[in-house]
């Protein structure tokens, strides 16, 4: 679907697709969250990242997160989330956040908020890949 | 007529990540007594599968995570979710 | 030039060139602000928007920006801007910031400061024109 | 030799936005006494244009917002600087 809000995908994606989605007349402010692969974790050299997911519930969860997230801030007007999924490369972007309201001020916590439960909550796994082994990674 | 302990549920388990690679099967079949709950099925698994205990995993069901106390009924969607690493 | 960091341009504008060119190996999340033409000011409908630059100055600002974002969060790692002029559409992108980081927590904080202050000392000026008049418009 | 009060300084002054359409153009040059400050620039401005007072308007001195006290030298480019507005 062209307008789907939360999606898990195993296509390359980008912000501006996200930010389409969310202007409307009386959206004034729309920011992204972009989190790209880095190459270094705890000092290791990462060759690449390897993301499972479960997808029918990752992308339910991701609505429920954004219901938390207008509930909290009611002048964020739209939400969208995009987790991408399958091997990625050092510096490819595995998630995109997008949020928009009519003013500022909201928005930068929502944000904040909004990346924080994704990593929390979202049925989304990350395997890291080095040189010399490999390793599932959760923040939690 | 079943009686109680018998097998009458069936639900669809499914592993990820982690637990995926412990159990070997990111999808099997667990045949449960009638009135089983999820911990029923978790404490099976993890006798199954002493790994999975080490793990941390909760567990959703039909999509959405519950109570260890939920009541599986027959063609339920179990999910076995290790600590998620998304972003 | 391809990778100008702060920019002041007619044309159409938009967020994944900015995260492009601050994606490197060490940059695991890059933030957007997108400030997007409402169609409504104070209960007036908006035709169009009218931008007047003073183009040089205003890079220069958006640099001198840049720096204090750095020296208020030394985990951003780079930044950049671009505001479009000229005449621009209900809907379509004024101002793209972008911020780079290792990691979360300083770049939502820092993004608002961007804005707020890209809002406040950017010699940029914005007129509203309406159905019947016109007006330059300030938050200051 | 010129002595102090005649004209010995010319900058080019551009005008912005609602300063610009005050003042009928965009940019001019503007002749001033050597020694001659910010701050009389902008009183010669506003006594021509007086509109111009209404508008709290800031200047710059070589694309650097300055202290009007700041002396002008021949060949500086002063801007008028009206609220700006974008974003």
């Amino acid at each position: 679907m062209a307008d789907k809000r939360f999606v898990v995908t195993d296509a390359l994606i980008k912000a501006d697709p996200l930010v389409s989605q969310l202007v409307m007349a009386e959206a004034g402010a729309v920011v992204t969250f972009v989190g790209v692969v880095r190459g270094n974790s705890e000092g290791r050299q990462v060759l690449h990242l390897e993301y499972e997911a479960y997808p029918e519930m990752a992308e339910a969860v991701m609505q429920q997160i954004a219901e938390e997230v207008r509930a909290r801030w009611p002048d964020v007007q739209e939400v969208a989330i995009t987790h991408r999924v399958g091997r990625l490369e050092v510096g490819e972007t595995a998630v995109v956040i997008a949020l928009s309201a009519a003013h500022r001020p909201s928005v930068f916590d929502a944000l904040h908020y909004a990346i924080d439960r994704v990593k929390e909550i979202v049925p989304i796994w990350k395997k890291e890949v080095w040189a010399d082994g490999s390793e599932w990674k959760s923040e939690q | 007529m079943l009686l109680k302990g018998e097998i009458s549920v069936i639900v669809k388990l499914k592993l990820f990540a982690a637990s995926r690679e412990i159990a070997g099967s990111g999808e099997t079949l667990e045949s449960l007594p009638d009135a089983a709950t999820l911990r029923d099925l978790r404490d099976k698994l993890f006798a199954a599968y002493p790994d999975l205990g080490n793990l941390r995993v909760q567990f959703a069901v039909n999509r959405a995570y519950v109570s260890l106390d939920t009541v599986l009924e027959d063609g339920d969607e179990v999910a076995c979710i290790p600590p998620v690493g998304g972003g």
